[in-house]
């Protein structure tokens, strides 16, 4: 929608992004989980125009993932509870990683682990796989030497797993805080003293749909994950909340459908950000949205992103 | 190769009590679609239903470029979908899924549909037909007004076999006992199947007793419909560990290869 | 949507519950802060015979409330942050009390208070006026006391609170958990340590929105609470874990829209439910919910509805 | 006393780029509905948009027990509501709020409305007309497509000055000045203004200044639209404490008494 009365900038606005040492070359990202291994996409959009593929999250072995139904929609949302299934480490990075190589993705790997060591393990694995820009640590699993308490929760483990992880990498490392939690700040201080780079935030709302009519869980597993624009609200308040306490810079995301939304990211932090349900609904969500910001920071007479980042915090 | 495109809507009409026939004109995804496909659309704008809603291919008219949709009411998507107008745009993406395989030149295939399973079941009439093969289609209803397809089947001129729960129409009874009284298993070498997964275990058993290979088509629910999200896994039968897809390896599964429910 | 082929009972399905002492003629309230002091509504709906008016959030003195704008809708939901206006407990129990006590109306006092002693305080003041029929404690207001943590994130402070509130009332007490908590079920047990003798749950989740043409928060008060179905897997999910952890009636609420809605709630635990934002749609709702029920009640021969609650936990 | 109902759609079109006139047949809700009260409707079913949406009284016709509606797009609900097709039904809650006083006999009334802002002004003049004041009526727009209640005020006979920005129509450039440059204060007695904020403030200012006596109709995001949620809050020129509550105490309030934003 060009506004007609607006002033037409003569240079081209700057749309790539240094995000704790990743360059993307525009903030837009899709998420993990919801974008596979790219080529799932790849008759749909040009994979190599994303800001950043963050591919499905990675165990060290093989995972078969939960029963189903695994999927429910909810208002304005949908819950998963795909259980992490994935291939493991040596097949992400041996047959799904050449291919995004070769398309010159920008590439985040996301992984998984039951303990500190399998995090750190995994860090290893990918060190000096070329391919990979950066590690986004998906910290929402349960721990299961702590009986089960997720990683994500406790300030002390988070530390720890960041830490591990860094020891083993030379890659940007992007926990991704999960919002299940009292005190948000504390985590990501957590994170940014384990040595993060970035923040990632933020992971779904752990929710459940019931079955009336058989009256039980309508997931196999439960629970599941709370994602799309019901969100959105929760998401934009944490970054909010980190943004403020907290100097590393934000992958935003949580219920993104459009340029709008996307803007309202920014404007409470986040350096870039991140669509996930709302590819299933828009397969070219990403570079839809990044081509939208180009054209809104034109008509806004704005050159860099950073003129919009944070500033409706202050 | 798939496409996301606005398919212009030139007939939307109800057809019983509770289904709808869609026709939209879709000049990129009509050449490519294969029976036993499916396509993702997107019920209403907004986000109110947020995702898309796999329906398949009910019938395509490969010179018009268009595709038909057989659709039941269940909830909010169907509901809203009812509204869409012709000359208005619906957002679809398609083709989708691997479809049924044809079986050898010369063999005889039985089709057999439960309700609105019946779907899929008539472009591949359509198709097998057009081929040569000799084809009986076996649809199952609660009563005569849901023999949507009635017009379509003897407009193919395939064998039209209708079985109703009341008698109103064809055999009284289920489906799948119209398929073991009336039906002479040596005169089928091949089984399509698409409707309630009860109904689809009984074809399955049947086909198995009698050594008949078949296919059929199943549902679950689905966020991508491209293979990413993972979300609408099924268990197969030879295999306890790993899941398939619905939307990527099937909709479409050898009868038997699939675990159902009930 | 009567099914033909259903038995209808003979005899009437049994609508009243037992809320922790709180008797009420059906299992739907409407929630505070949705439906003021009842006579707002009074032109729409037969206010006495909603299963429990729970009314606006009362503090000892009187509270302007937040700067506007107070509400903004949200995917699925909407935001609020009406900061507790009220006129304080004694126009409460003088002015708005006697009304409905005239219109014979089961009520619950929703009470929130600075500190432990305010809280106390408040349920003395209310012990010995007729028409209150329970307390519900808002414990999602922060404690100036703490610097400003709130309640009802802290397990300690919770069973301070109820504690202190059971000292003073005689009265069926029932905390209202707030959902912005790493482990709700630590919460639930902290209050039946105190002395609870039901939950309510949930309040809303912390929100917000920005304004992306201003550059600035939506809400003059920055944050806000999200309600309505957007929350509602949320809400489900809290309850199912505190169900088969705690073992008190739960009054359940959160997006509730219809009785489709409410039938979930009591599946996963919830005895009675609560509608909020739903009336702001529908005036009606809780009793064409409560009516909904007992004709759902008559078609599936359930006479009781202890045959459902907990139903989908098993 | 305000009612839910469903009221049948009679007359649903669009009157400029973006303005729409819906007017429906609301038997409960129309005898009782005065100028300056608002009805608060549901744009669509479902849950998007969740809330209902408040739109002034544009026009009410006692004896057919019909309402009309003025209503400008602007997001998602207003987008949806032109959806709605005659013999359709839409969901009104209302009569609400407080609406205009009338001054007593023999005041010379001026309105002035700026945009969309005029919708509470028609039905306003349309009360005061039969009630035999001397009704001058300013209306403040873009250009002259959007002089769109120019039928309704001739047919009510009051004398009505437009205003564009544009010089497309009557005088060129704001109502407001329009107001100070044409418009003799010694004649008005009284004022009634709806529009932006930034407008109504500087008819307040203009009427303060010269000892004018008036009202003004207020807009503000609303949630129950009777008092009950506290959500939509302004605070009072007179008292640095309180807020009143535009849907209850409002949305007519004196000239002045209100803090208005810009
Ligand atoms: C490959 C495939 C092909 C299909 N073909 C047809 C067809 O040709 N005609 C037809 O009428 N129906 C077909 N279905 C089923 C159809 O997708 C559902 O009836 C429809 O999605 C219901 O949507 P709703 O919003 O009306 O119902 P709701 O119950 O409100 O939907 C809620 C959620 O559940 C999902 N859902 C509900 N029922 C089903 C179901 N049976 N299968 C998958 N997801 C479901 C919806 O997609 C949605 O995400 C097919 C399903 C699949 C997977
Ligand atoms: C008492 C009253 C009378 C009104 N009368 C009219 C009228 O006659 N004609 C007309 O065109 N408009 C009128 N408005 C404004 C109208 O309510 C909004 O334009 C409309 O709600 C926008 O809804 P939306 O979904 O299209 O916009 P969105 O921006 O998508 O709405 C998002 C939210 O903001 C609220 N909102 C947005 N703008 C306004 C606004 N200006 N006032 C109040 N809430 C708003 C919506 O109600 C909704 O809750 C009136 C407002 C009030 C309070
Ligand atoms: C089907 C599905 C699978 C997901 N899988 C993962 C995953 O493997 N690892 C991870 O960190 N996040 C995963 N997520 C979370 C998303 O990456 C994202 O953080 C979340 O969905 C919120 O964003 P959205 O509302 O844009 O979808 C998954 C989400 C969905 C919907
Ligand atoms: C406008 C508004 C005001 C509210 N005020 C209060 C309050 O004063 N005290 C309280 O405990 N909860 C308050 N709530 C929370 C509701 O009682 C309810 O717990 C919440 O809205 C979730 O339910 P719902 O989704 O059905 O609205 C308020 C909610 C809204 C929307
Ligand atoms: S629907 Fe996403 S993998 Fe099948
Ligand atoms: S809108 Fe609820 S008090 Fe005015």
């Amino acid at each position: 929608m060009r506004n007609k009365e607006t002033l037409i900038q003569d240079q081209e606005p700057e749309l790539s992004v240094n995000l704790g040492g990743l360059i993307m070359n525009n903030p837009v990202a899709v998420a993990s989980g919801t974008f596979g291994y790219g080529r799932e996409y790849e008759d749909y959009v040009d994979i190599s125009s994303i800001g950043a593929i963050i591919v499905k999250g990675t165990t060290l072995t093989p995972r078969p993932g939960n029963p189903g139904p695994r999927i429910v929609e909810t208002p304005a949302g949908m819950l998963n509870s795909i259980g992490l299934e994935n291939p493991g480490i040596d097949v992400f990075l041996n047959e799904h990683l050449p291919y995004l190589q070769e398309h010159r993705c920008t590439v985040i790997a996301n992984i998984a682990g039951n303990t500190v060591e399998e995090y750190a393990e995994l860090a290893a694995r990918i060190e000096g796989h070329r391919g990979v820009g950066a590690i986004e640590l998906n910290i929402s699993c349960p721990n299961v030497k702590q009986g089960g308490l997720q990683f994500g929760t406790d300030p002390e483990l988070v530390f720890q797993v960041v830490n591990a992880v860094k020891k083993n990498s030379t890659l940007p490392v992007i926990p991704k805080l999960s919002p299940n939690v009292t005190d948000i700040v504390s985590i990501a201080r957590a994170a940014q003293a384990g040595g993060a780079d970035a923040l990632s935030m933020i992971n779904t709302l752990m929710g459940m749909a019931v079955d009336i009519k058989n009256r039980k869980p309508l997931l196999g597993n439960i629970f599941g994950g709370l994602s799309g624009p019901a969100i959105k609200p929760v998401a934009l308040r944490m970054i909010y909340q980190v943004y403020r306490e907290v100097k590393l810079p934000i992958l935003g995301g949580g219920g993104i459908m459009n340029l709008n939304d996307a803007l309202e990211f920014m404007m409470v932090g986040a350096s870039a950000v991140s669509v996930g349900t709302g590819i299933f609904v828009h397969p070219r969500l990403a570079v839809d949205i990044a081509e939208g910001l180009k054209e809104w920071m034109q008509q806004n007479n704005i050159s860099q992103l950073s003129e919009i980042v944070g500033v409706a915090t202050h | 190769m798939p496409f996301v495109e606005q398919g212009l809507v030139v007939r939307h009409n109800q057809v019983s009590r509770d289904m709808w026939e869609l026709e939209f004109i879709a000049p990129a995804i009509a050449p490519e679609a294969l029976p036993g496909q499916f396509v993702h659309i997107r019920s209403a704008l907004g986000i109110n239903p947020l995702l898309r809603r796999p329906l398949s291919l009910y019938d395509v008219d490969k010179k018009l470029g268009s595709i038909t949709l057989l659709y039941k009411i269940v909830g909010t998507g169907t509901n809203l979908l009812t509204r869409i107008k012709t000359k208005e745009y619906v957002d679809v993406m398609g083709p989708l899924g691997k479809g049924f395989s044809l079986p050898p030149k010369g063999k005889r295939v039985v089709l057999i549909g439960g309700g609105v399973g019946i779907a899929p079941l008539v472009y591949l009439a359509r198709v097998l037909s057009d081929r040569g093969y000799q084809v009986k289609v076996l649809h199952g209803v609660e009563s005569r007004r849901q023999l949507v397809a009635f017009d379509k089947m003897r407009q193919i001129g395939v064998d039209f076999m209708p079985s109703t729960m009341d008698g109103s129409a064809g055999f009284k009874g289920l489906v799948t006992e119209l398929l073991q009284k009336k039906i002479n298993p040596s005169e089928v070498d091949y089984i399509y199947t698409c409707g309630p997964e009860i109904m689809m275990a009984a074809v399955a058993d049947y086909a198995r007793e009698r050594a008949i290979e078949g296919e059929l088509s199943m549902e679950e629910y689905m966020a991508c419909g491209v293979g990413a999200c993972l979300g609408c896994a099924r268990k197969l039968k030879t295999d306890d560990e790993s899941y398939v897809k619905i939307c990527k390896d099937g909709p479409v599964f050898p009868l038997g290869a699939v675990e159902l429910l009930g």
